[in-house]
């Protein structure tokens, strides 16, 4: 039957699945927003799991602020995103490289 | 007799000091009156001194305590015995000659107050260097008395050959100070004190006692030491590997060449092995040194002064001859032979080179004899005083020169330590050669044609009385002085100062045949050196008056051997290249590639340029894409993991 | 603490107010205000200074004058200053050195001459904090401190190439000082956490540790002795230096590194100063014999009498080493002779660059014949750099090498060639320089010594002369103390 | 089942900045352009009525409330009123600044207060959760703030990678909070750190999520491996923002750094010691070794923090309460002397003149002597050259490191700041050796001519007579632990 270990390993595909997709993705800075709020929900999904076993619900209560906080997160993201549209008229990552050195 | 004491040094430093400082103000004639009165005062107080210790009271006090360091105390302190009495008189005499021979000398010369500061500074330091009872303060005054002979010879300092010989007779003098130094430690180190009667006193229980010199060999204490103070002797009394700056310091004024490099300065190196008899007479060795290198000096020096045309080189060289006689009596163990010959020197050296310098003065400072000739007829107290000089200088009886080279020569014979035949050999072959060189001059300069131009003959005539006073004054020594060999030489008069092994008895058994001058003088026409200084004048005489062609055809035949003798067999050029060359060639060597290159340019600024180069490599890597930014976080989260899980 | 009196706190922090003070009086405007102010409080640092000499007991070789309050707890750092027989000659040097630079500076420093002054005070306020204070920490901060206005003087007021020397001077010593900083901290460690150097002397330290601290305390005094590794800042600080500021440097500065050995090196590693003995004895050497071979082939004046200084440092080092009465005291008077003259020949050299602004020694020649007095000064500091007896460079340098003798002859024999060399290469600059007809038109313009600089020279020359003829005041002083130290460092700590 | 309602003492000094907040966006409403010193007045009185409270109610014991996520003692308090003082004194430095860049706006004094409130939170958070509520507030806020600056295309990518940057740790601190619950079975600080003690958890999982938290907290403090966001953020954000994140956060990172893994995971000190040191050196090499090839003042600055950053986390290498007393005395000192430095590039640039370049400090020491001293004193204390208090923290940091046996990393750490004191020197060396480019004089307001001042006067009397500091922060850590 479905034991912990098994969510945790979902979990933490769905993870690294996120974290790839910022280091990966080449096009746009969409996907990167995108990527970020799908780590927030593998770790949701890790905390859910280990609430479940250990029949302690405080992990459950935490997964609520983070879904919160990722609203929020989301929220500014694209507010930047459409301020770095305004300004430089395109969001392709490979753009964004006037700050180095 | 303290404040007499005193006063012999203080009385000259204090003349210096003002006629040095307050020169302008008090013009020409105050500041050689105050330093001739001052330098007179300390010529009475050394007699007085003198007279006092020929009646038996010997003084050993220090004056000052100088530093007190690792339980040994350095004092400045004075000796006053037989030894140092007549270096006192003889120097001060000399001094006192030399100043008043100035007055005419210096005629005119913008640095005439300096010049008299100099010189009184110079008998300060002499006396400091001949009364000390320590070796600190005897180093004192061997350095003082070179700093004044560098900045005599650089007098005229506008010349640039005088500079140049002022820097090489420091140089060299230095070289020699620097052996002496090292044997001033080894005394320390080996006998704890510095103090004369302290080291003599131990010398005798020291003589055994030996320690690893170089790494290989184990060397006699005593042997080293007093080899390395002979060095000092040999860098300040021009022997021979250190003799090269003598002939350049000619370049200075002829006083300073009389008083400095003839009478007081460079017999300092032959007062000292006197003094340190008691070290010497412990160590063969240290005297077969002494021996050889007096005997090299003594001939080829004399060698080289035949073919000299400078009135003052010629005199120069046969100074340095003379010395070698002293030294080559030193290492006989002869020692009172060579202080005798050292007054007796002092006296007829000061005549020869006080007189060469009045012809100079005559010539409008006309140094080359080649112009010179029958000077005779308009210079004849300067003629009659250097003819007397040449006779003492040439050995002839009757002469102070004959009775001091003479017993010199006898001792040598009776030296039994090892190279004293060679020695003795030197020293006969020069008898004949000095002959020639001194009558050559002579001949040159006051006989035959007259072969200056017409301008400077019309001119010539007498020095004043401030130059022939001191010449006829110093030429009654250089006849009367000889006659006190008996008391001095082979009498006790250096009894307790100066001691003798009795296996070194080469005085003793000259004393046992002394049988007064006249006994002396007979004895010497049947014995070699008169003969052979008379078939010195001789020659002199014959190629130099009557056949005045044959010398030119000589040195056509001899050519080679002339040029050697010439250039002085070339030690000048080896030593500038061999010495300075190398040190400047290696200087540049070690700062243009040990400091710049190396440490500077590799170490210094090339660790600087590395980190510079890390922080432009290190730079790229913020390379401004947000992915490579990403891709570094999860690389480092991923390097720690793997570390920590396996 | 004479007579109730905090006077040694008062030699350290009276030049530093006096210095703030000066730059309190802000622009060019009132320069002479900031240099009458410079010159009081120097000439007052010095006087205040006296007692120190007067009212100190060479019998003790305890420390004298002491005060003691707490600094900080929280690292258990405390005020601790002291003097005792090695550290007073060094203060009285310093306090000494200071108004004639003031003086030095008078006429030559034209623009921003608060700061210069300033700068000046404040420098010598810390030096005399470096010399008395007796805790780790205290003496870590007034030796970096030292740091920050000498690197203002060169790199302000110094010539073309100064910043380039600024910086490395500043780096230079900073990276030795670090190391020291690492051992300090050791040495709390093991000590329990007490920083006072007293406690230090006592602390027995295996032999590994000792070494590892010696090396740590080598780098950081010999890159200011300097010897002779690490010596390349000396001449490029020396040459692009205002004349005040090298002579600072040469007077001052140098002597830090010096007393660095003798207050940390030896006493609290006395293994393996044992130990590595030879390697330091080596070092000095060939300081003496390598630069004084490098010294002959310079053509800028300065640089040849930095590395000239260099040389006779490298006789301190050597005296340090040997371990014996002679040695340690000869480098004691060889370190504060050494202050007299290097600073005179740097105000010689000043005097002549104020007047062609060149110094190189081409641009020189017949000086004597426009300067006498000026040659007859000149003359005089180069017979005493030379070592001529009857002059205090001779001092050091005979006891150190009979010191040397002591131990192994052929230290002595390579220490002794400084005789020539140090004879060769003065006398060769003065040559070129001084003897000789007038060489160049500009050299045709010279005008003789001014009064303020007469008055300078007249000083330094009979404190060179004094030293010179009756060294005995000088060290009796510190007998006492350096016997302590002697057999301090003769029993092993292990 | 009653419901009993939480002691709200400790929780006062937030609960009054919450309502000033809104108080302040409500009268920015009615205030137009002209009055916004109204809004600027009211956000001072704010800080100053936070730290009235929380000084009133300071106490040596620790307090617990809602239910434990929340803990006031006496690290906490002196910890907020650092970042009272610092957050105020960033208000009075950028004032002038920001006006001139039309960026004086309402959003800009509440996003800070935020800020602030997030920091607050995170000081005296003792759950998991009130830690990362409080970290999320300030992280957001900030990302904002570096965004205020709509026309400018370097603010607006610096805010983008800063929030791209930031999300990620915040992700990885997640995933760590994560696997440490799982492992321990709670969330709440100290049941998590008796739980390691008694060896509950399995170890592995353990590690993992001591792996990812050390990543968030390093993300925070721009520690070594993910310090790329800095140097890019520093230099895109118009210079007040960068002052305030350069600044405040600090105390907070601090404070997060305590909580988490001190109070929390203190058992695993074994493990994490070790990665620690490996940040350390990391960051400290990074920092001072590339900061030499910048040439723009505001990027060297930023690696200059990551290098003190390094030297921070020596403190905590040391693992007793001599080495976090010696780390809390260095985040002061450090927060001093930055707010000091950015003052002067702020003084320096002008409206429509961006003092961007290190070589605009050139010649300042003839343009304006007392402003050269400031700057010369600030440059040595950062150098960590005595007499100035930088040295004073370099040395209490080593003397832990030292004292915890690592000798070779205070060695390394020693060599680090030799090449480090290099561009620091440039800077003086720029400003006392060269001559001015231009000879605009300094037009500075007074409050502001006199804040700097103090500011870098405090460095060289903190420099004289430590004490006090050092004591404080011995003080603090002592009565919390």
């Amino acid at each position: 039957m479905v034991s912990l270990s098994h969510y945790l390993v979902l979990g933490a595909i769905l993870f690294s699945i996120g974290i790839v997709g910022i280091f990966l993705n080449r096009k746009n800075v969409i996907i990167i927003l995108m990527s970020i709020e799908l780590m927030l929900l593998a770790v949701n999904m890790n905390f859910v799991a280990f609430s479940h076993y250990l029949q302690d619900i405080s992990g459950q209560v935490f997964v609520f602020f983070i879904l919160t906080v990722a609203a929020a997160e989301a929220a500014i993201g694209l507010a930047i995103l459409v301020v770095l549209f305004r300004n430089l008229k395109t969001i392709n990552v490979d753009d964004l490289d006037r700050l180095k050195g | 007799m303290q404040t007499l004491y005193l006063l012999v040094p203080l009385a000259p430093l204090v003349g210096a000091i003002v006629a040095g400082l307050f020169g302008r103000y008090i013009g020409t004639v105050w500041s050689h009156r105050i330093t001739i009165s001052f330098v007179f005062i300390s010529f009475l107080a050394s007699l007085i001194i003198f007279r006092d210790v020929l009646n038996g009271n010997v003084f050993n006090g220090t004056v000052y305590t100088w530093l007190v360091t690792g339980d040994t105390s350095f004092e400045i302190g004075f000796l006053i015995d037989q030894l140092s009495a007549t270096m006192m008189v003889v120097v001060s005499l000399v001094s006192l000659m030399v100043h008043i021979y100035t007055i005419g000398y210096m005629q005119g010369d913008p640095g005439y107050q300096r010049f008299f500061s100099y010189i009184s500074l110079f008998t300060f330091s002499m006396m400091m260097l001949v009364m000390s009872n320590n070796f600190l303060q005897l180093f004192f005054g061997w350095e003082a008395v070179g700093l004044v002979s560098y900045l005599l010879i650089g007098f005229w300092y506008t010349r640039p050959t005088a500079t140049y010989a002022n820097l090489k007779a420091f140089l060299v003098n230095r070289v020699g100070d620097f052996g002496f130094l090292l044997g001033i430690a080894l005394v320390l180190m080996h006998f704890g004190t510095l103090d004369y009667a302290g080291v003599f006193a131990q010398a005798p229980d020291l003589a055994g006692e030996s320690f690893e010199f170089i790494p290989g060999s184990s060397w006699l204490v005593i042997t080293v030491i007093c080899i390395l103070l002979f060095i000092g002797a040999m860098g300040k009394s021009a022997q021979f590997p250190l003799h090269v700056w003598l002939p350049d310091s000619m370049e200075g004024p002829t006083p300073i060449s009389a008083l400095i490099h003839a009478a007081t300065m460079v017999t300092a190196g032959i007062f000292m092995v006197a003094r340190m008899s008691p070290l010497f007479e412990l160590s063969d060795v240290a005297l077969s040194v002494v021996l050889v290198a007096g005997g090299i000096t003594t001939l080829f020096m004399a060698f080289v002064a035949v073919v000299q045309n400078d009135i003052k080189r010629v005199v120069a060289y046969s100074t340095l001859s003379q010395l070698g006689y002293m030294t080559v009596a030193l290492g006989a163990s002869a020692y009172s032979a060579a202080i005798f010959h050292l007054m007796t020197h002092a006296f007829f050296k000061a005549v020869l080179f006080l007189g060469a310098g009045s012809v100079i003065i005559a010539m409008h400072h006309e140094q080359n004899m080649e112009k010179m000739g029958g000077l005779k007829k308009y210079m004849p107290i300067t003629y009659w005083t250097m003819f007397i000089a040449a006779l003492a200088s040439a050995g002839v009886p009757g002469f102070s020169g004959f009775f001091s080279k003479d017993a010199i020569i006898e001792a040598v014979a009776f030296a039994d330590i090892p190279y004293a035949g060679f020695a003795y050999f030197c020293v006969l072959a020069t008898v004949f050669v000095t002959a020639l060189y001194t009558f050559r001059l002579l001949f040159m300069t006051f006989h035959g044609k007259p072969r200056m131009d017409e301008h400077t003959k019309s001119h010539l005539h007498e020095s004043p009385w401030v130059v022939t006073l001191p010449l006829v004054v110093l030429a009654i020594p250089t006849v009367g002085a000889g006659w006190f060999i008996g008391p001095i030489v082979f009498g006790d008069y250096f009894e307790n100062v100066i001691y003798v092994l009795p296996e070194h008895a080469a005085i003793e058994k000259l004393a046992a045949e002394f049988t007064g001058i006249g006994g002396m003088m007979l004895h010497a026409l049947v014995t070699a050196p008169f003969w052979l200084s008379l078939a010195g004048i001789l020659t002199a005489w014959y190629l130099y008056t009557i056949r005045t062609d044959i010398p030119a055809k000589i040195k056509t035949i001899f050519g080679p051997v002339y040029t050697i003798l010439d250039k002085k067999y070339y030690i000048d050029e080896l030593y500038s290249w061999l010495f300075a060359g190398g040190a400047r060639a290696l200087g540049s060597g070690l700062w243009k590639i040990g400091d710049i290159k190396l440490i500077d340019g590799f170490i210094v600024n090339g660790s600087a340029k590395l980190v510079a180069g890390f922080a432009v490599l290190a730079k790229r890597f913020q390379t401004g894409y947000i992915y490579h930014y990403a891709f570094t976080m999860i690389v480092g989260i991923f390097a720690i993991l793997t570390i920590w899980l396996y | 603490m004479l007579f109730g009196f905090p006077l040694l706190s008062l030699i350290i922090w009276l030049p530093i107010l006096v210095g703030i003070a000066i730059l309190a009086t802000g622009g060019d405007r009132n320069a002479p205000l900031a240099r009458w102010i410079a010159l009081t409080g120097s000439i007052l640092g010095f006087l205040i200074a006296l007692p120190l000499y007067t009212g100190f007991d060479p019998a003790t070789s305890a420390m004298q004058f002491v005060e003691n309050h707490v600094w900080f707890e929280r690292l258990n750092v405390y005020y601790h200053i002291g003097v005792d027989g090695i550290s007073m000659p060094l203060i009285l040097l310093n306090c000494f050195t200071t108004p004639l630079v003031v003086i030095a500076g008078w006429q030559i420093i034209q623009e921003r001459v608060s700061q210069y002054m300033g700068a000046f005070l404040i420098m010598s306020g810390i030096v005399n904090g470096v010399f008395a204070s007796m805790d780790a920490v205290l003496f870590y901060v007034f030796w970096e401190a030292s740091l920050i206005p000498m690197f203002l003087i060169i790199g302000i007021w110094g010539g073309p190439n100064r910043v380039y020397a600024a910086i490395k001077f500043f780096l230079y010593t900073l990276l030795g000082s670090l190391l020291m900083l690492v051992a300090f901290i050791y040495l709390y460690q093991s000590s329990g956490g007490s920083f006072s150097i007293i406690d230090y002397h006592q602390l027995p330290i295996p032999l590994s540790a000792q070494i590892l601290i010696f090396v740590a305390f080598l780098l950081a005094f010999a890159v200011k002795v300097p010897m002779w590794p690490v010596h390349t800042w000396l001449p490029d600080a020396h040459v692009e230096a205002p004349t005040g500021g090298s002579v600072v440097l040469a007077a001052i500065m140098l002597k830090l590194g010096g007393y660095g050995f003798l207050r940390f090196s030896l006493p609290i590693a006395p293994d393996a100063s044992h130990y590595l003995a030879e390697m330091m004895i080596a070092l000095s050497l060939i300081a003496v014999v390598y630069i004084g071979l490098v010294a002959l082939m310079q053509a800028d004046m300065k640089k040849l009498i930095a590395y000239s200084s260099i040389a006779h440092m490298g006789f301190v080092t050597l005296g340090l080493f040997l371990f014996n009465a002679y040695g340690i005291e000869g480098a004691m008077v060889q370190m504060i002779s050494h202050g007299f003259i290097s600073g005179a020949m740097f105000l010689c050299v000043g005097v002549l660059y104020d007047r062609l602004h060149s110094r190189q020694i081409a641009d020189y020649g017949g000086v004597v014949n426009k300067m006498p007095a000026f040659a007859a000064f000149f003359m005089l500091f180069a017979m005493a750099n030379a070592g001529l007896p009857g002059t205090s460079g001779f001092v050091g340098e005979f006891m150190v090498i009979m010191g040397a003798v002591k131990v192994n002859f052929w230290y002595a024999f390579l220490a002794a060639t400084t005789l020539i060399f140090g004879a060769a290469y003065t006398l060769w600059m003065y040559k070129r320089v001084i003897f000789g007809a007038i060489a160049s038109p500009s050299v045709e313009g010279l005008r003789d010594l001014s009064k303020r600089e007469f008055v300078l020279l007249a000083i330094l020359a009979i404190a060179v002369l004094w030293l010179g003829v009756y060294p005995f005041p000088l060290t009796d002083v510190m007998h006492v103390t350096v016997d302590n130290l002697l057999d301090h460092i003769s029993n092993s700590k292990l | 089942m009653n419901f009993l309602p939480p002691d709200f003492t400790p929780a006062y000094s937030e609960i009054f900045l919450l309502i000033m907040v809104c108080v302040i966006m409500l009268a920015d409403l009615a205030t137009g352009e002209k009055k916004r010193y109204i809004t600027y007045y009211l956000a001072q009185v704010a800080l100053i009525g936070c730290g009235l409270l929380t000084f009133v109610s300071f106490s040596t014991e620790t307090i617990y409330t809602f239910s434990g996520m929340f803990v006031d003692d006496t690290m906490a308090d002196i910890l907020k009123i650092m970042v009272y003082v610092t957050v105020s004194a960033v208000l009075i430095y950028s004032y002038t600044y920001v006006s001139e860049r039309g960026i004086l706006t309402g959003e800009f004094f509440s996003l800070i207060l935020f800020a602030t409130l997030g920091m607050m939170v995170m000081i005296s958070a003792s759950h998991f959760l009130t830690l990362y509520i409080g970290l999320e507030l300030l992280s957001l806020s900030l990302y904002a703030l570096v965004a205020l600056r709509r026309d400018s295309f370097a603010a607006t990518e610096a805010a983008m990678k800063f929030f791209v940057l930031g999300a990620l740790a915040s992700g990885f601190l997640l995933y760590g909070m994560s696997m440490v619950y799982g492992a321990t079975g709670s969330l709440h600080i100290l049941n998590v750190s008796e739980a390691i003690h008694d060896g509950v958890g399995n170890h592995d999982v353990l590690v993992i999520g001591l792996v990812f938290i050390v990543a968030g907290i390093s993300f925070k403090l721009s520690a070594a491996p993910f310090h790329m966001w800095a140097p890019d953020v520093y230099e895109g954000a118009p210079t007040a923002i960068t002052l305030f994140i350069g600044s405040a956060p600090k105390f907070a990172a601090f404070a997060f750094v305590m909580r988490l893994l001190i109070e929390g995971m203190g058992a695993m000190v074994a493990d994490w010691q070790g990665m620690l040191v490996i940040l350390a050196v990391l960051s400290m090499a990074i920092g001072n070794i590339v900061a030499i090839a910048q040439t723009n003042i505001k990027r060297m600055l930023a690696y200059s923090t990551i290098s003190h950053m390094g030297f921070l986390i020596l403190g905590f290498i040391s693992a007793d309460w001599n080495g976090y007393s010696a780390s809390l005395f260095y985040v002061i000192t450090y927060v001093l002397m930055t707010l000091g430095t950015f003052a002067m590039i702020m003084i320096l640039s002008r409206s429509g003149f961006e003092a961007e370049k290190i070589s605009d400090f050139k010649g300042l020491s003839k343009r304006n002597g007392w402003y050269a001293l400031m700057t010369m004193l600030l440059m040595f204390s950062l150098a960590g050259i005595p007499p100035m208090v930088g040295f004073y923290a370099k040395l209490a940091v080593l003397q832990a490191v030292v004292n915890a046996g690592f000798v070779w990393l205070a060695v390394a750490a020693v060599i680090f700041s030799l090449i480090g004191a290099f561009y620091y020197l440039r800077i003086v060396k720029f400003m006392y050796f060269d001559a001015p480019e231009t000879e605009e004089p300094l037009t500075v307001k007074g409050d502001v001519k006199l804040l700097v001042s103090a500011n870098c006067l405090a460095v060289l009397v903190l420099g004289i007579f430590p004490q006090s500091l050092m004591g404080l922060s011995l003080y603090a850590i002592q009565n919390s632990m």
